[in-house]
This record gives C-alpha cells, structure tokens and sequence, in this order.
C-alpha cells in the first residue's frame, strides 16, 4: 500500500495524462498496448472507480469482522460465547469511533501535518468534506477514511481471539481504545503514512506487519500478563485441550475472512481507474486465493501425517496463514510464489501452535501463529517477488513496529492489570464469563453446554 | 415391583426398546449418560495437543416391572443389548416398594 | 431518496451535461472543481455506474434477508427456530412475487398512472425492455426494480421477528402478500413514487419511515391482535423472559444486517455516475457505519450501569437501532452529527424494550423498538442536519403513514384472526411450532432442545 | 455464457466502435438509444467495467462455498458436521490449486491450443501477464481466471453433500482432484472453451449443465458405487429418515447460496461495459432472484398439501432447484418466464427427493434432484425463451456431457473403491466421521450429539 | 428415607417444584429424560419420509425424603403434575439407606 | 451390593472419577443434572427482565459396589468432591439385588 500522498499524485497523473487521452485520436492508439496502458479515463471515471474500489473492499473488510465472532464463538467453550460475541462487535464499534476522533488524522498527517515529523502525526477528529467539493484527492474522502478503518478494526479483532475465555469484559474494551486510537496509528503512519519506514523503503502492501502483525504483538503481550486459561496447563507441563464449542461457525468464520480478504488485499492497489491498476485488482485476487488454497492442503496434509487424523481447526487457521503470508505482497508473485509462500504459512500453523503450547503460552484460537508469525514471514518474503524490497529493510520494518506495539501494549495491559484488574474471579471463569459478566448463556437450551462430561 | 437399570450402547437402544415391547413391558424411561468402565474412553488430538475422553456415551434405560416378570425382562435386554465387544454394559436390579399413576393415582402394579 | 421521476431527470442531466463535458478541452477543465462537478461521465458510463450501484446496493440489501432469518432464529427458542426459518425465506420470496405482479407499479406509477393522484397508483405487472433497448432512465429498468424489491422484502422481514413463536405460518404468510403487495407499496408511493408527501417536502433518505416504521406499524398492529406468548406474562405483572437459543447466531445476524445497511443507504443515493454522487455515497457509507456505532456502545454501557451487566442482545438491537436512526438522513450530518443520531438509538432500545413488557406487548426480537421508535426518531431528526426538511412536515409524514399502515395492517390481521385464526393452541405453542407445523425439530440431536430445566 | 473466444471479439468490437464514440458528436447521438447502445464507453472504461463484473461475480460465486459448506453442515447429523466442514474447505481450495494447475488452459485451449480439436485442450499451468501489458482481452487475465475457478469449485461443491456420513475423507478428496482437474475442464471445453457442443449450437449461459448437471452426474456415481448410509434403508424397503442437525445452518447456508448466484448468473454476461449489456446483468438479477422465489413457494405449497406440514429442507431445496432451473438462460426469459422455470423447479424437487429414496439412492442434502434433475430441466427450457438454442441440441449437449461425465467419474469412483476403499468401517460410520477421521466432535459439549434418544 | 423418583411432563417441573418448596423440601434433582409408555409417540415426515418419534421428552425428579414425609410428597407431586391427559408419568418410591452431606460430612435425615 | 449415588459439582468430576479408580472403583455412570437445594439459584437480567434460575448444573454419578467397600467409596468422594462451600451436593446410599454383565452373562460382585 502506498501513502495516501503517493495515491493522490496518481490522482493527478490522471489529470495530466488525460488530455491526450480523450481526444478523438485516442481509440485508434488505444489499440497499441503502451498507450492503452497510460492512457486513464477522465478523471470522473477514475474517481468514481477509486471510490468504488474503497466501497467495495471496504464493505467486505467490515465483514471480516463477523469473520472474527463466527471464528472466535466456533473455538471457544460455550460458556463464553456470547462474552465473545459482545467483545467482537464491541471492539468493531470503537474502532470506527476512535480512529474518526483520533486515528486517521494520527495516520495520515499528510506532507507537514506531523507532531514528530513522520514518527507521530497530529491528534484532530476527522470530518468529510461537502461532496460537491470533495475534489482533494483522486477518491472521495470518506472512501478512503472507510477503507483505512476497517483495517484498524481487523488488528483490533486479531486480539479478542487469543485472550478469549478468561479476561474480563471492560480491561480488554480500554485497550481496545488505545490500541484503535493510538498504537496502531503511530505505527501505521511510519508505512502507509509516509513517515520515516516508508522513506526507508520498507514494503508491506496491505499489511502483514502493519496490521496482521501488530495484532498479534499486542496479543502476545496481553498472553504474556494475563496468563493461560484455569485449567490449560497441568502442574507437570501436561496440556489439557479446550475444544472449541462449534466447528461450523468456526468453519463459517474461516470463509467469511477469506472472502473479506479480497478485499483487504484487492482494495490495497488503492485505485481502479486505470488498466494496468484492474488487472492489478485481478492478479491479487488470484494469488491472495491461491495462497490460501495452498495453506489449507499444506495444514490438512501435514496434520494427516503427524497426527494420523485431519484436524479441521489447524486447516481453517492455514487458510488464515496463508492469506497473512501473501499479504505484505500480493501483486508481484507469479501465481505459484503465491502457492508457495502461502504453503509455508500453513507449514507455520502445524508447527507452532503445539509450540506455543509447549510455551505455556496459551492462544484460544491460534492468532498469534497465524497473524504474528505469518505475518513476520509474509512480510521478509517480500523480497524474493518485489524487487524495490530488500529484506534488511524488511526485517527493520518488522522489528521497529513489533518492538513498539509490543513494548506499548505490554504497558497498557500491566497498567490495567495493576488497576482495575484484567482476570476474572476463578469461579466467574470456571463458570464462564457469559453467567459472570454478560447475563445470559449462549446457548441456553444446549445440554448444560458450560461443561462436558 | 423391581427397577431395572440397564446401561447399554446407544445403538442398541432401538433393539432392546422393541424386545421388550414384545415381552408386553409398555413403559420405559431412557437417559443420556456417559459411562466409564473396563472399556476404556481413546485419546484425540486437538490442535497438536493429545487428550484423554474417558467416558463414552451410553444410554441408560429405566424400567420398572411385576417381580415375577424380573428374570424375562433381565433375558430380554442382556440379549438385544449383546454385542459381545466390551462396553455392553450392565443391568442393576433393586426393589421398587410403590408406584403411583399420576393421571389416574392408580397404585403399584396396576399403575405400571 | 428522491423520487423515481427525480431520478429520470438526474439522467437525463447527464445526457446534455455531456455535450460540453466530452470535448477535448474537458481535461483542463476537470483541474477547476466547480466544473469536475457537474461535468458527467459520458451518458453510457453514468448508466452503467448508477446500474452498477443498484445491484451492489441490491445483493447487499437482498443479504440482509439472511440477516433478519439468522437474528431471528437466535432470538427465539429452539422449538421455533425451524419456523422462523421458514417465514424468513418464504416471505422474501413472497415480496419478490408480490412486488413483482403488483407492488412496483403501484408505487412508482409515473406521472400519469395514478388511479388517485398521488395517492394510489396503478396495478400492473412488471415486465422489463428488452435490454438493447433500455433506455428509458439513466440506469437499467431491471436494477431499479431489483433495489425498489429488496427494501419491500425488509419491510416485511421485520414483522416476522414481533411475533415469533405464536403465530401460525399461514395466516402469517397471507399477512405478507397484502403488506408486500399493497399496503407498504401505497405508502412508499407517497413519497418515492413522488406523490402527495413528496409534493409536501417530506424527506426519508432510505426509508426509516417506509421502511422501517411501516415494519413496525404493521408488528405492532400483529402484536397487539395476537397477544402475548404463553406464560410470558404472569397474572400479577410478572415478566417471564425467554431467552433466545443461539447468541452467535443473533450475532452473525446483526453483522449481516450491518454489512447489508451500505448498501440500504449508500445505493439510496440513487446515482453513482459522477465526483459528487461518488463522494456522496462514501459519505453515506462513513455515517451509517459511525451511527451503528455508537448506537452499540451507548447500549453497552447504558445496560451496564443499569443492570450491572453488558446485555448482548441490546449491543446487537443498538446496533440496529443506530442504523434505522441514520436511514432517514444518512447524507448530510457531519460525521458527529452521525455518532449523536446512532447514540440516541442505542438510547431508545435500552428504555424502550422494558416499556413494552411493561405495557404486555410482547415483541421477541425488539423489532418495534429498533425499526418504529426508532425509525420515527431517524426521520423528525431528519430537521437538524437538512435544511431542506422541516419536523413539521416530517412529523406529518411519519403521523399519515404510520396511520395508515397501522389501521390496515390492523384491518387485515383482523380479518385473519376471525377467519382462519392465527394462534396455535396451548399444546402446539407450548410444544413448539417446529414440531407443530413444520415437523422437525431444528437442532433434533441437541438435547430436548424444547425447554430448558 | 459464449466462449472466451466470443468475448474476446466483443473486447475489439469495443475497440472499433469507439472511433465514431468519443467524438464530440457522440454526446447528442447518445440521446438516440440506437446509437446509445452500440457505443461502447473508451476501451479502458469497457475493459475495467468487464474487470470488475468478473471480480464481483467472482467473490459472490466464491462465497457459495461457504453457502455449500453451511447447507451441508446443516442437513449432515452432529457426528458428521466437522468431516463436513472439511471436505467443503478442503474441495475449494483443492479446486483452485487444479484449476491453476492443469484445468484453465484444458477448459480454454483458445484457437488453436486443442490437443484433440474441440475435444480435449492443453495441459499447462495458468500463469498471469504482467498488469502493465495486459491487453490481450477486454477484461484483466485474472479476473477470468478467478471467475472461472468458482466455478470449478462449485460444481465440485455439489458432489460432497450426496455423499456426505459415509465416505472417507481421502479418497473424495482424491476424486476432487480429478473432478476440478480433468473432469470438469474437459466437458466444459466443449461449450465454453468453444468446442464442439459450442460450434453446434449448444447453449448453456451459466451452467444448469456444465456446472449443476456435471456436478449431480459426478455425485450420482458415487452414490451408486458408495451405497447408503448404514440403517438408512430397512430390509423390507423401510426409509428411515437421518434428519440434519441444525436447520439454521442449513437457511443460512441457502440464502449464501442463493446471493452468490447473482455472481453466477449475472457475472455470466461476461462484459459490463456497454449499456446493453449493463441493462442485460440487471434483467438476469431479477430473473434469477425471481426463479428462485418460485421454486421456494410451489415446494412450501406442495409439501403443505402433499404431507400437511411444511418441510424447511424442501422449501431450502426448491430454492436452489429454481436457482439451478434459471442458469441455463436467465436473460431471455421474461420475468413471468423465469417465474413459471424456477416454480417447475421446486415441482422437480417435491417429487424427486421422495422418488430417489425409493430407488434407495442415499443423497444427503438432495444434490441431485437439485442440481441433476432442475439442471437438465433449464438446459432443455433454454429453447422455449431463447430462439437461437432447439431442444434437440440441447438434448444432445446435455446427453453428451452427462454420459461422459457419468462414466468418467464411475471409472474414478471405482478405481477408489477397489484400491483404497471409499467406506469407514460400520462401527466408524455409526461412531460418527468425525471421531474415526477429524478427532474433535463438531459439538463437544451439547448433548451426546452424535445420537438421539 | 425414601427415593421419591416422579417422571412428569415437561412443562410441570415449575408447579412441582414450587409445590414441594412450599411443602418444605427444599432439595431436589432434576433430569432430562424421554419417556415412552402408553403415550405413544408420533409419527413425522422428513423430506417425503415418515418416521416415528417414540420416546418423548419428559422429566425425571429425584426427591429424598424423611420416611414419614413420602405419603404428603407423592400427594404433592401427583397433584401438581397431573393433566389428566395420558403421559402424565409416574411416581416410583425405593429405600435410601444411608445419606451423605457431602460438605459436612452430617448423614442421614440431616443431611437432606 | 450397594448403589452409591453422589450429587456433585461439575468441576469436580475428574477428580472423583481418579479418586475412584485408585480406590480400584473401575466404574461408574454420571449424567448431567440440575440440582436444586440449600444453594439458592441467581437471578439474571434478559433484556431488562429479571428472572430466577433456580436450578444449577450438577453431575449426578451412580457407581455399584460390592457391599463392604460402600464406606471407602464414600470416603472418597466425600473428599474428592467437597469444596467446603454450600451446594457440594450428597451422597445416597441403596441396594442392588442384582447385577448383570451383558456381555457375559456374569452376574453380582463378578459382573462389576
Ligand atoms: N460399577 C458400576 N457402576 C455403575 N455403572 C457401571 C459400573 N461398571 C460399569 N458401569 C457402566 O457400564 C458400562 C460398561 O461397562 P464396561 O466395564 O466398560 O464394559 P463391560 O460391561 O462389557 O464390562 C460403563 O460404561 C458404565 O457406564
Ligand atoms: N414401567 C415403567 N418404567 C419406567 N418408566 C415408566 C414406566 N411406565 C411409564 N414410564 C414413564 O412414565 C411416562 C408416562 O407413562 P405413560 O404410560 O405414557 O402415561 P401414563 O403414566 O399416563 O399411563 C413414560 O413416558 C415413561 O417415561
Ligand atoms: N433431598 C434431596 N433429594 C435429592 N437431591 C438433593 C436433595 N437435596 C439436595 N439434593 C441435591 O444436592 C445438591 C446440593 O444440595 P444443596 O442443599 O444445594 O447443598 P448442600 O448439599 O451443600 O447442602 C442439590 O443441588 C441437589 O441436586
């Protein structure tokens, strides 16, 4: 993803090519590829099909969101499903209210809007200009702020997931604002904001570090404080599985996030009014499909193997894998770098969720393997397909945005930690958090659902 | 009167229900259990991590019955239940001292 | 929204519009804003942009069928889940039908086909030009009436949730063929089919009065003939809640209604085809996101300050709430504006769904609530952030319709109740309508499902 | 749908007739519908319109999987709900790493790239051309190719639910392979890839044959060779109904299947940049939302009449067999055509269901009266609307395909059956697919789920 | 003390219960079970087929009472939970011996 | 032999169960029940309505033993079970006539 400010010279670029473009002589050289390619529409029309871009991928990044709570309300136990639900449209509901009050601007100072020139930008809520003038930019303002949220919703989501079953309701709604509000802003900024990692040349197109990434450090660092679910790990270094309530919403949620990426990748070329820019679209939905695909065969393959039976949660985290993988670089990969860079993100998930477990550090759903370390991977690989990368600069980027999210959310969790508190009692969390915080069972006719025999 | 209690296989529910129609019982009452015995529960794997389930599923069927009806009904079950696979389950007989009809407060043997 | 004429019109602009705009020196002139404006795309692009729009608009609406049919089923109790499927997706086809044979044209009659100027229109079938030669408006026929189908199926899916779990499928069902194909058309052809309160300067954007409130008139008028479930009310005031069987399920549902209501508002715009009309929609697509927002987090916090705990089943009716409330006016609030509007109807769920227990009208799923208080809301705020509107006669235009819907849903539901009946008996209710009129048991193997210990 | 070649000549035809478009006269000629809608928008407007239908068709047929997989997992009993969940994910992406592999350039060997000429294609993986010289059609290679594999995918979808309980997870996966591999690609060559049906006139716009009928032939071997369900068929001809899990699951996943047809049918179109055909994607919409109303209210009617209760599964059905009916030629019919294709398919549907029982053919979620059946009964139709097709021809492409198709996959089928068995044992089935297969219980904690009492 | 074992209908589980609190038992168990006795079960169609549904759901309450309170206890019961329409269920009486609190470790009648 | 019938908390279950099986107990069938007592249910909010849940989720186990071993086992799950807190649930003691192993045949102390 280039900056904002990049997009807008691509913006005018179609202003200035244009009046060769629409003269008469045009269709004739239309014909000769070279031309074809330069030649944009009128600026209406790339407008138009910009803001169209941002619409479409927009809508179906917010329903990644739904992804999350099907995901997440398939892998916990029953008794905390419906506390799943409420933190997962919860967290989507203040990610669009803070990154309109603070984020946006935080991300997006433009030129000479910076606090800390391209470290911090400015703190100013956002507001959209009349339509009938909102000619700043070659998209509509609002379709660019709609796009740009939902991404800051998603890193939010990659949260809820490892910390379910066991924090408390209100601790983990507060460090969704500062994450929203502020943590993801600053480090966004340093890419997508045109500060100083973007200067660098790091590359990351649509977000395996800035988003996938910085979800899962935040995860990390909240795993680390809050410590595993009662229960997971015996006293002897035994682990004690807590199956997942529902394999279908677990299933359904997969897909919904699969589709929604489409978007998340699609939509990160950032504009449509060119030829070039829709095949563009096209060759990133081809290949964030084919990682995916590759992710899912490589997990079903290797759990069969390993384990002598197929195990349908590793296989719909591969397909999570493998879309995180191709994330920092969708466009350059040949279609089977895609296969392959997608394969090794599910190579990733076989390996180290037991890891993780062996860690004693406890991932209900398995974000941090998909999201954190997929993420790490997707993003130095970019150096193997995209040429302007190299992978210092990579591994630069991937350190300076995993040692500030980290160290930021670390803090934030050890503030709420030693004030308000993050766990519940043990006997709210043997009970569930949907009787201790909520009020109402899931699934309140479903056997005694809270525990199985 | 006398309560037979008979843990079975859950498949087998439908076999014994029958057999025991035919032996004239009309009445039954059936429970989900779980059970726990010499037939040992397996171990699965989720997510990488191995897990013991011992307990399986059962189905345990409740009836009562005239004394006299005791040993046949006892033959009935121990029969349609039969696998000869470990975890058929058991039959427990103990004594059923009143019984009561509530639609009708008719009492003991003619309540059954 | 305005008007289908208004919108023939806006076509036709475009048309002449273009002599100037497709010259050569348009390029230059596209850098000057004022003139980007108003110069249009070429006729054929604008048509195909403003098509585009409806049946994006149109599949996002026509989803949120699935919406209401998933919310619905995790509101209700399992022994009824089975029939509210079925009334979900029977009364979507039901409205395609109805809206086909006789809805449309009676609600967009055109200038001249009015049975009773601008009051009620024509009864004619539709049937669709041949596309080589559909030309007749600035977007294809077919869209049009595919987007006008959608929003007519909405107003129907929402009776369905009032009065779950005790009304017999049959006389629901009729209900839904004289609601799709007659009642909601004649209201809706006041105003968007530009007839006596469009004339009167009532403005309702996307339809919180059309839409939403004539749901919930006709619910009410249902609710009221068919009486509260079994036992859901005791003799001294006493109110027994029945919780719904399936959180995530009502979730899923929420966030698909979400997701749908972009393209409820945004395609409401009814153009796509030039800079404003593009701006406009992301305009639309930002407030309705922010007011569905802050309609959740009001609602969050206000049932945990007042109940001690967060009540999911609100966060998801605020969601709702904050959606119906911007409907009227998703376009000209500042994005502010948006937040407050959305937050005022997470307001009236928290307060207003204890009202009506407390009035004994039992609404299972806070339809009445989230769609006509609400919706009323959304459409008198309408004053604040459009100057063109004035409460006065939004006021009137909420008062007519809602008379007029609630009178003649009344009459119908009347007629049926002292015909073929619309209660089960005792026995069916209390067994559940699943078993009772459609035969299976919609989770057989997930314990007795039917009631709870 | 007319072959890539067709398309292709329809991209240049935009191409030539833009000369005489962008001239300056163009504008007023415009307002005469004749000239209107042979002018084509500039070439890279055409080419980004054609782009986009293909991408948004593409993800809405995408997410059918996902509607297959909640159909299934739905109609599937508890013990057999996560094997269900992964045979769907596992089949999509399978689908799309063969359809890369081997299956694109096999379906669309172009002029002349047949190894046997319009009978079989090459064998060569797909690979994309560089965005920045991607002329050589009217829309971007990837987004054919992505549009192209759903719908490889969703024929591969429909195999799964008929043989859903009772096979073993490898040897479908392995069919699924050859199926999106060979199977598929080969038959479609001869319509869509401009083979021999193609040159003989066969019509078949969407796929009521290539895709749905090929589909239902695939699985019909299947079951042939599989056999039923343990217990499903009594000695003496008894049919003992195994009633699906959750009926929300399986509403849901129709309504995800009956949105992603949009994609299916409308995307068909193939191009979207000119009026005419913009207006003709529009007119399919309603035709295809239209045949599947139908098809929902004639089997609510019939069942209620027939069986004096509703059956939900059968209204699901008749749905997906209106939907099936209309996609051999959703755009000729006129909207009371379409309505009268899709009713038969919800008539085919009643009475098919019962009759496949009685032959004791196992088809778990009914797949083929739905996809089989309907699908030949809308090839047949296409001559009744569409006076370039005869019913003769389309006999033949639908005889030809379906033995070919028939015998191709018993072939397979039997080589699976005989090497490495297609069946778990009977004490695996009646534990349950997921137990022997996947090792977690798609529900842990509701019930014993995997028997009812 | 006695078992008092009562299979009732579902939807009488909250006037039994409440008319045994007010006759001052306060404890009770609670099962879900499926009954199949003189009720018969009924018959349904799924996609075009029939099939019986035999067992129907009912409720099993386990009550241990003083031995001197069981007449007063089945009065209750088989009032509270009558219909008078078949399948109401049935009240089955046997003998504890012995009764644990497990908190306290107290046994026998205060332990109940 | 004897039935020991132990009402307990869920929780609870896997160590009773071990605390059984070192006892040499090998088994035992447990069934998910509501229990109803001294530990008053809670009352919850469901959009803005209180209501009461009086019954709490309990495991019922039911294990046969062979008559001198009755007071170990109690032992046992008295401790295994008892977390001092109201609403640890009892233990009922009854006797069994018979018992039956379907598999075998075997019947009394053999067949458990
Ligand atoms: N002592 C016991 N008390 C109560 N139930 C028992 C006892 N022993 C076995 N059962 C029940 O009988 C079932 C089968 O017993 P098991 O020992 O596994 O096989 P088998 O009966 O063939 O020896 C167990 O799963 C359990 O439910
Ligand atoms: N002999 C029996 N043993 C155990 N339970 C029985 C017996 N007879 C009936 N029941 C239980 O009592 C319930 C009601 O009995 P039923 O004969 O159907 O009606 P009624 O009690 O009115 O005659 C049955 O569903 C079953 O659960
Ligand atoms: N009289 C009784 N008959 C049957 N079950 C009982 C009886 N009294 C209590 N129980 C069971 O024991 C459980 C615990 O009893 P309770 O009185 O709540 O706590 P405690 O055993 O600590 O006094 C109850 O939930 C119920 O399941």
């Amino acid at each position: 993803m280039t900056s904002m400010k990049n997009n807008l010279n691509l913006g005018l670029a179609a202003f200035t090519v244009l009046a060769m473009a629409s003269v008469p002589a045009f269709a004739q050289e239309a014909a000769a590829p070279t031309v074809a390619i330069t030649a944009a529409t009128t600026p209406n029309v790339d407008y138009i099909f910009n803001t169209v871009l941002f619409l479409i991928g927009g809508f179906l990044v917010m329903w990644m969101a739904a992804g999350f709570a099907m995901l997440e309300a398939g892998l916990v136990r029953s008794k905390n499903v419906a506390m799943q639900c409420t933190k997962n449209i919860a967290l989507y509901s203040i990610a669009g209210l803070m990154f309109w009050a603070v984020g946006y601007n935080l991300m997006y100072p433009g030129d000479d809007g910076w606090i800390v020139a391209d470290v911090v930008g400015k703190f100013l809520p956002v507001s959209l200009p009349d339509p009938a003038s909102d000619t700043g930019n070659a998209y509509a303002t609002g379709s660019d702020w709609f796009f740009q949220m939902v991404f800051c919703a998603t890193t939010c989501s990659i949260v809820s997931g490892t910390l379910a079953e066991r924090i408390k309701l209100w601790p983990f709604l507060i460090f969704c604002v500062v994450l929203t509000g502020i943590i993801y802003p600053i480090q966004g900024s340093w890419e997508w904001g045109a500060g100083w990692l973007d200067d660098m040349g790091f590359s990351d197109f649509a977000g395996s570090t800035l988003v996938h990434s910085t979800g899962g450090w935040a995860a990390l660092a909240g795993a680390l404080l809050l410590g595993a679910r009662a229960g997971k790990y015996g006293p002897n270094g035994e682990i004690h599985p807590m199956p997942g309530s529902s394999m279908p919403l677990a299933t359904l949620g997969t897909f919904i996030l699969w589709l929604g990426w489409f978007g998340f990748n699609g939509a990160s070329q950032l504009a449509l009014g060119t030829l070039e820019n829709a095949s563009a679209v096209a060759k990133i939905f081809v290949n964030t499909n084919m990682a995916a695909a590759a992710g899912v065969i490589v997990a079903i393959i290797l759990t069969q193997v390993i384990y002598g039976k197929v195990d349908l949660t590793m296989a719909l985290n591969g397909a999570l894998a493998g879309l995180v993988s191709i994330t920092a670089e969708p466009l350059t990969p040949a279609v089977w770098q895609a296969v392959v860079i997608g394969a090794v993100g599910g190579v990733i998930v076989v390996f180290t969720v037991p890891l993780l477990d062996k860690m004693r550090i406890d991932d209900v759903v398995g974000a941090i393997p998909v999201h954190l370390i997929a993420g790490i991977w997707g993003t130095l690989i970019v150096a193997w397909t995209n040429s302007d990368a190299n992978v210092v600069t990579q591994a630069i980027g991937v350190g300076a945005i995993g040692a500030f999210v980290f160290i930021a959310s670390f803090v934030v969790w050890a503030f709420l930690k030693f004030t308000i508190g993050l766990r519940p009692t043990l006997e709210e969390e043997t009970d569930g958090l949907d009787k201790a915080e909520i009020g109402i069972e899931a699934y309140p006719e479903f056997g005694t659902g809270s525990q199985r025999i | 009167m006398k309560l037979l209690t008979a843990i079975i296989k859950p498949f087998k529910l439908e076999e014994v229900r029958s057999a025991l129609t035919d032996l004239g019982l009309e009445g039954m009452t059936v429970t989900e259990v779980k059970g726990y015995g010499r037939q040992k529960g397996h171990t699965e794997i989720y997510r990488g991590a191995e897990y013991a389930v011992s307990f399986l599923p059962k189905i345990k069927i409740e009836i009562v019955v005239p004394s006299e009806q005791v040993d046949k009904a006892i033959d009935v079950v121990q029969t349609a239940a039969r696998t000869g696979q470990i975890g058929d389950g058991k039959i427990f007989v103990s004594s059923i001292e009143r019984t009561v009809r509530v639609r009708t407060g008719e009492t003991d043997e003619t309540a059954l």
